[in-house]
């Protein structure tokens, strides 16, 4: 087990220094002044000199590339070129927005996914399944942002027009200062993300109860004489849910990616919408930090995702 | 007992062709992918028929006295933009760039995918190991924040963002391939043709490739409306097409700063862009049910966000 | 045949006019077609079948586990007609009334749940009985069916036992509430000889014991004449012989159980070729007239091809009616 | 018969690297699947090789052709050593040694037509134009009893017996010396099995074909052998002409495979002198010390858990016959 964890950690440290090494490769290779995208168009030869030589650019490549290593095995992440703010200390104060509308849209996702593919497999081919298989293929279809710019046109505009003002944009609360509010500014992007991935797992849970409900086991089940909502439950189920939890591992790695996009269309004040200005500004630092932090959440979720498949399945413990 | 005439058998592909054919929803879809083509080709005549270009801003019949866009009507079918552009014109013309983008960037990501993963599961041993962990590192990347950083420092346009697509995407069809690849690879009729002598080349070529042909074909049917989908996330971004090219992902972003007094630029382009995917999405489930390979649903490359 | 009183007695299960078919995008499948048979208490009844036969078909067919087909006839356990019982009902006595074990031991159970935790599972299903008495019971009836050190082996997994050990557990599962009759649908065809030896043995071991009857499915006459009292020979959905296995096996009627018996190789076959049935399985899409055998026979005569002859009865061994559906038969019967 | 040697297998070891578990504890080991086995062929016989699953006999098949490479031991073919030879070495041997499969439908390719399946002997060894290639294959199609007008057709639309006479064809298209025969007819049905039976044993008459012929089945195995040799787990432990081990068994474990043959008789179940094994065949992962089959013979002592037996003649008026066990059955005994 111990043997098993180092291996996975060192891994994990692998991919992340080739996500490092990759963005600071790609942002060097490409011939640009940093400095003066930072100084400004007008700063002088003299006020160049002075950026460059604070962050470092005026060093060969290979010690900048060994200073950037260095600080990020100490956790530091740098500061960003346009405010000054310690990576650390940004991320620091928009995980929480993040982090509020990742945990409720995965609890709402998994919740609306499973549940309908289960409804969908329990009786295939049924009026019930071509509706639930066809609006899960409908959103599985959507980009997010998509989906985020419909449910604004629908559940905040329409009723806005009407004089109720339900779920509107732009806006957070701390869910510490009002449950209530916090809620009100998050169902909306909660939605989008849980109706996207939501339609996924709609999709895998139904073709994984199909496949498992026509193996021999789920026969032996029924010749025992249990009822069928036991055999869809307790025996079917049970066998779907490792490609759920598979796929869970692909979708909190890339939660970050996701909340990108909901974010900048609901205007939530999250990490994503940090790294979209971050990227739009070219502040090295800021992207560097996310992505790093992303990958590491990937790694993350990958470690996660073996741990529950060893809960889950007798045969991977051994 | 049938007539001995019947030379010609009906092989698994033929079967699978005639249950396409009756099954109403692939056909269906097959029609919507045939117009949005047909759109797609017919974007420049479109522009002569309305004599409106794609980028050219019509500031006294595109606007309305305020400024605010014109709703669909005579004049603009579709109705215009903020800056007075036609929309049915740049949807067309977006339809041009998805269609594009999806193919290309599929077929890239699963011939890549395809030929790596037949490598990787016949040749087995350190070929194998080295292929899997490159598609593990991939696979482990965080793709939309590394696709937006990379295409910031490149600076965005059509290539990158395909070559971005392709490389988020190969992956996960190699994975899959390979599976395949070395399951085949384990079958009796592949050691009947080792037994008789066989090389690589007819292995790999006429063994295999027409087994993992089903699955390449599902793949790239259900890749494009993926990556359909990533272009115009990426363009609603900022960071795919840059304006004023239109795509459906940068006119949906437009549309952003509109929806509440002009519908159509949500709506349109909205629509486009979700009959698309949509019909796509439709054809491959078709298809692999067609071909009945025992996938799992779901497939996840770089498009879905 | 005449019925009497007592005779109803012993009869277990009483299936008659049997018809089972399924819709394919070729046509109607006719799976199992006028199949009648009866199950005595105490007794074993042998179902011998190609793939394809409708053997597994017919039984699974009765106790409701075959879903999406047309279903006709009769089956009478226990005084209630299983074919007109709704599903709750079915359910009651799959499992107490009827319990089966099926081909492959290795997909029977399911991989994640606990040996043990499967057989309680059928206890509980049933009985109203605490969790700790299913468990002590699941580990009395691992020990009947000679799993060693039960007590441990009770919590383990599918994939720690062997085939040979999984089978003996589903057959745990299947006797653990007494079932009057047990389905055993091709219980050892996919294990060694020598594993199948041992499960057969067990078999017979819990019908002296228990006194439960057995319907025995295979393609196997060599199991036929292990275990079975009486054969029913099935073809392409039909019953094509029924008779004792003595008599059976002795006397042959039917041109394809003659044949069954004759392409097995054995001892005076040496150096000789097998006597074989000639061409191949038909096809069970319906619309096919006379009988499904007659392409293959030899002996066929020219009413084969146009008239399904029935099942009837040949001169009686003592009791035990000797059926063969075949008109050459009959016409050799024939006084 | 000649004693002609085509195939001489000396001390053949074929090792496997398996992964034994996942995740957390997954560990390599090695596992010995074919444990130093020695067997001759001599040009025009059958010979019989038999055990249960897991014993090694699919893997020596394969040690033969040369799909595997051998870890110890040496392969030698006609007088040519191929223990070590490359594919292009090994290439014209190909078409001297043949194989026929098991599964009649993993062992064609789904997606291919039966004439080109067919063809790919000629195609893969140059042999002939690719313009009477269509002549030669249909030729075979007749050969092996095909309708050659099917030449187009796919293998999905063939039986499971008429699948296995392609693979037959495509073994004898080039008129090889030896055929390894791997279990061909053990997933057909009863009355399809001696149909290839018949097949295999003309086409041994017309061509002249050695065949190594494996199966589980001791009655097919008696059928077309003329001599058999007894696997178990990696080692063969007996090896004597075809009615020696039938009549004149030796050791223990083909005695016990012999005796859990069901019989075919009518009264065989209550007849039946019970001699069945206990438990199931050990893992090959950790086979038990000294002779293998220790554990589970009733004649073990305790010089069977420590010394490995050797394979030996026991008899010399019996010079054919070689046994693997210290206290053999002597001739006659019952078992």
């Amino acid at each position: 087990m111990i043997a098993y964890l180092l291996r996975r950690a060192a891994w994990g440290a692998l991919v992340v220094w080739l996500v490092a090494t990759l963005v600071f490769v790609v942002y060097f290779a490409v011939p640009r002044d940093v400095a003066r995208l930072i100084a400004g168009r007008q700063a002088s030869e003299e006020t160049l000199a002075v950026v460059r030589a604070r962050l470092g650019l005026d060093q060969p490549l290979i010690v900048q590339y060994g200073r950037y290593l260095g600080r990020l095995t100490k956790g530091d992440l740098g500061e960003s070129f346009i405010t000054q703010e310690p990576v650390t200390t940004i991320i620091a104060r928009d995980i929480p927005v993040t982090a509020s509308l990742a945990i409720g849209g995965a609890a709402l996702w998994l919740l609306l996914g499973i549940s309908a593919g289960v409804v969908a497999a329990a009786r295939p081919r049924s009026r019930i399944d071509r509706a639930i298989t066809a609006v899960a293929l409908f959103f599985y279809s959507m980009p997010s942002f998509l989906v985020g710019q419909l449910l604004l046109f629908f559940l905040f505009f329409q009723f806005y027009l009407a004089g109720i003002e339900l779920f509107p944009p732009g806006s957070y609360v701390p869910l510490s200062e009002d449950p209530l509010q916090w809620m009100r500014f998050l169902i909306l992007p909660w939605l989008t993300i849980a109706l996207v991935t939501g339609a996924i797992y709609a999709r895998l849970t139904r073709g994984a109860m199909l496949e498992a409900l026509g193996e021999d086991y789920i026969r032996t089940a029924r010749a025992k004489g249990l009822s069928e909502r036991r055999v869809i439950l307790r025996h079917a189920l049970r066998s779907s849910l490792s490609p759920v939890v598979t796929q869970f591992g692909i979708d909190i790695g890339s939660l970050l990616g996701g909340a990108i996009v909901t974010e900048v269309v609901f205007g939530l004040p999250g990490l994503g919408r940090e790294v979209v200005q971050a990227i739009l500004k070219q502040d090295l630092p800021v992207i560097i930090g996310v992505t790093i932090l992303s990958s590491a959440l990937v790694v993350g979720a990958n470690l996660l995702v073996d741990l529950l498949h060893a809960a889950l399945d007798p045969r991977v413990r051994v | 007992m049938k007539q001995t005439t019947e030379i010609r058998g009906r092989g698994p592909w033929q079967l699978a062709y005639e249950r396409l054919r009756r099954d109403r929803a692939a056909i269906g879809s097959a029609i919507t992918i045939l117009i949005a083509v047909l759109v797609a080709l017919s974007a420049p005549l479109l522009a002569q028929i309305t004599g409106h270009p794609p980028t050219m801003q019509f500031g006294h019949t595109g606007l309305g006295p305020t400024g605010i866009p014109v709703g669909p009507g005579a004049e603009f079918w579709l109705g215009t933009d903020g800056l007075g552009r036609d929309v049915l014109v740049r949807i067309a013309y977006g339809t041009r760039v998805s269609l594009l983008v999806g193919v290309v960037a599929s077929g890239l990501a699963v011939l890549i995918g395809a030929v790596v993963g037949i490598a990787a599961g016949w040749f087995g041993g350190i070929v194998d190991t080295i292929l899997s962990r490159l598609m593990d590192v991939v696979l482990s990347l965080p793709f939309l924040v590394l696709a937006l950083a990379l295409a910031a420092l490149v600076g965005p346009g059509l290539g990158i963002s395909i070559f971005l697509i392709a490389f988020f995407s190969w992956a996960t069809v190699g994975r899959v391939v390979r599976a395949e690849a070395k399951s085949i690879r384990e079958r009796e009729y592949v050691q009947a043709a080792r037994a008789l002598g066989a090389g690589n080349a007819h292995i790999m070529f006429v063994e295999m490739l027409p087994m993992v042909g089903a699955t390449v074909i599902v793949y790239a049917t259900l890749l494009i409306p993926a990556s359909i989908g990533f272009e115009a996330t990426l363009s609603f971004l900022g960071l795919g097409v840059p304006p004023p090219t239109p795509s459906w992902g940068n006119m949906l972003a437009d549309a952003m700063a509109y929806y509440k007094v002009a519908w159509w630029l949500l709506l349109f382009p909205g629509a486009a862009l979700l009959g698309v995917t949509y019909a796509f999405n439709v054809l491959g489930d078709s298809v692999r049910d067609a071909l009945d390979p025992k996938h799992d649903q779901t497939i996840k490359p770089g498009g879905q966000s | 045949m005449s019925m009497t009183a007592t005779d109803s007695e012993h009869v277990l299960l009483d299936v008659r006019d049997l018809n089972v078919s399924f819709d394919s995008p070729d046509g109607v499948v006719e799976a199992v077609r006028n199949v009648s048979f009866k199950l005595d208490q105490g007794r074993t009844l042998g179902i011998v079948g190609e793939s394809g036969s409708g053997k597994s078909v017919s039984t699974q067919s009765i106790v409701g586990l075959v879903q999406g087909a047309r279903i006709s006839g009769q089956a009478r356990f226990d005084g209630r007609d299983l074919l007109m019982l709704a599903q709750p009902e079915l359910r009651a006595i799959r499992g107490p009334g009827i319990a089966m074990i099926f081909q492959n031991p290795m997909s029977c159970l399911h991989p994640l749940y606990p040996v043990g935790w499967q057989i309680m599972e059928m206890i509980r299903a049933h009985q109203s009985v605490s969790r700790s008495q299913a468990r002590l019971r699941a580990i009395e009836l691992l020990g009947q069916v000679g799993i060693p050190r039960p007590d441990v082996r009770v919590d383990d997994y599918p994939h720690q036992y062997s085939g040979g050990m999984l089978q003996r557990a589903m057959i745990a599962m299947a006797i653990a509430l007494n079932p009057r009759v047990l389905i055993a649908d091709e219980p050892t065809t996919a294990l060694d000889v020598t594993v199948q030896a041992q499960i057969l043995r067990l078999l017979r071991h819990i019908q002296e014991q228990f006194g439960t009857a057995i319907i025995m499915i295979t393609h196997d006459l060599g199991v036929v004449s292990e275990i079975a009292d009486d054969v029913m020979v099935m073809y392409a959905g039909r019953a094509m012989e029924q008779a004792s296995r003595e008599a059976l096996l002795r006397r042959p009627r039917h041109p394809y159980t003659q044949g069954l018996l004759r392409s097995r190789p054995q001892a005076d076959s040496l150096g000789r070729a097998l006597t074989s049935i000639p061409g191949q399985p038909p096809s069970l899409i319906a619309g096919a007239r006379g009988c499904p055998f007659q392409p293959r026979c030899t002996q066929a005569i020219s009413r084969c091809a146009t008239d399904m002859p029935p099942l009837a009865v040949l001169a009686a061994d003592g009791n035990d009616p000797h059926r063969s559906a075949c008109w050459l038969t009959q016409a050799e019967d024939a006084p | 018969m000649s004693n002609d040697v085509l195939l001489q297998l000396t001390g053949v070891v074929k090792e496997f690297t398996v992964k034994v578990g996942s995740g957390f504890k997954r560990r390599k080991r090695s596992l010995q699947a074919v444990a130093g086995v020695d067997l001759s062929l001599r040009r025009g016989e059958t010979l019989g090789l038999v055990g249960e699953s897991g014993c090694g006999k699919s893997t020596l098949a394969r040690c033969v052709m040369r799909l595997f490479a051998v870890d110890s031991g040496r392969v030698v073919f006609d007088g040519d050593d191929l223990t070590h030879a490359s594919n292009a070495v090994l290439k014209p041997y190909r078409r001297r040694m043949q194989m026929v499969f098991q599964d009649p439908y993993g062992s064609l390719n789904p997606r291919r037509r039966v004439g080109s399946i067919i063809g790919d002997p000629f195609r893969i060894q140059g042999v002939g134009s690719a313009a009477d290639r269509q002549a030669k294959v249909q030729e075979l199609m007749q050969l092996v009893g095909l309708n050659p007008e099917h030449y187009n057709r796919f293998p999905g639309e063939f039986s499971g017996g008429q699948r296995q006479r392609i693979g037959i064809a495509r073994a004898i298209a080039l008129r090889p010396e030896l055929i390894v025969c791997d279990e061909p007819v053990s997933a057909l049905d009863v009355s399809i099995q001696a149909q290839v039976l018949n097949l295999l044993a003309d086409l041994q008459k017309e061509l002249g074909l050695t065949y190594l012929f494996i199966s589980h089945d001791l009655s097919v195995v008696r059928h077309v052998s003329d001599r058999v040799a007894v696997m178990y787990l990696g080692t063969i432990v007996e090896i004597a002409p075809s009615e020696a081990i039938y009549e004149r068994t030796r050791h223990p474990y083909t005695s016990a495979l012999l005796s859990a043959v069901p019989r075919f008789e009518a009264d065989a179940g209550t007849a039946r002198v019970e001699s069945v094994l206990s438990g199931d065949p050990p893992s090959p992962l950790d086979p038990p010390s000294g002779c293998r089959f220790h554990p589970r013979c009733p004649r073990a002592q305790d010089r069977c858990r420590h010394e490995v037996p050797v394979l030996r003649v026991g008899n010399a008026d019996d010079p054919e016959h070689l046994t693997a066990c210290h206290f053999p059955l002597v001739d006659g005994d019952a078992s």
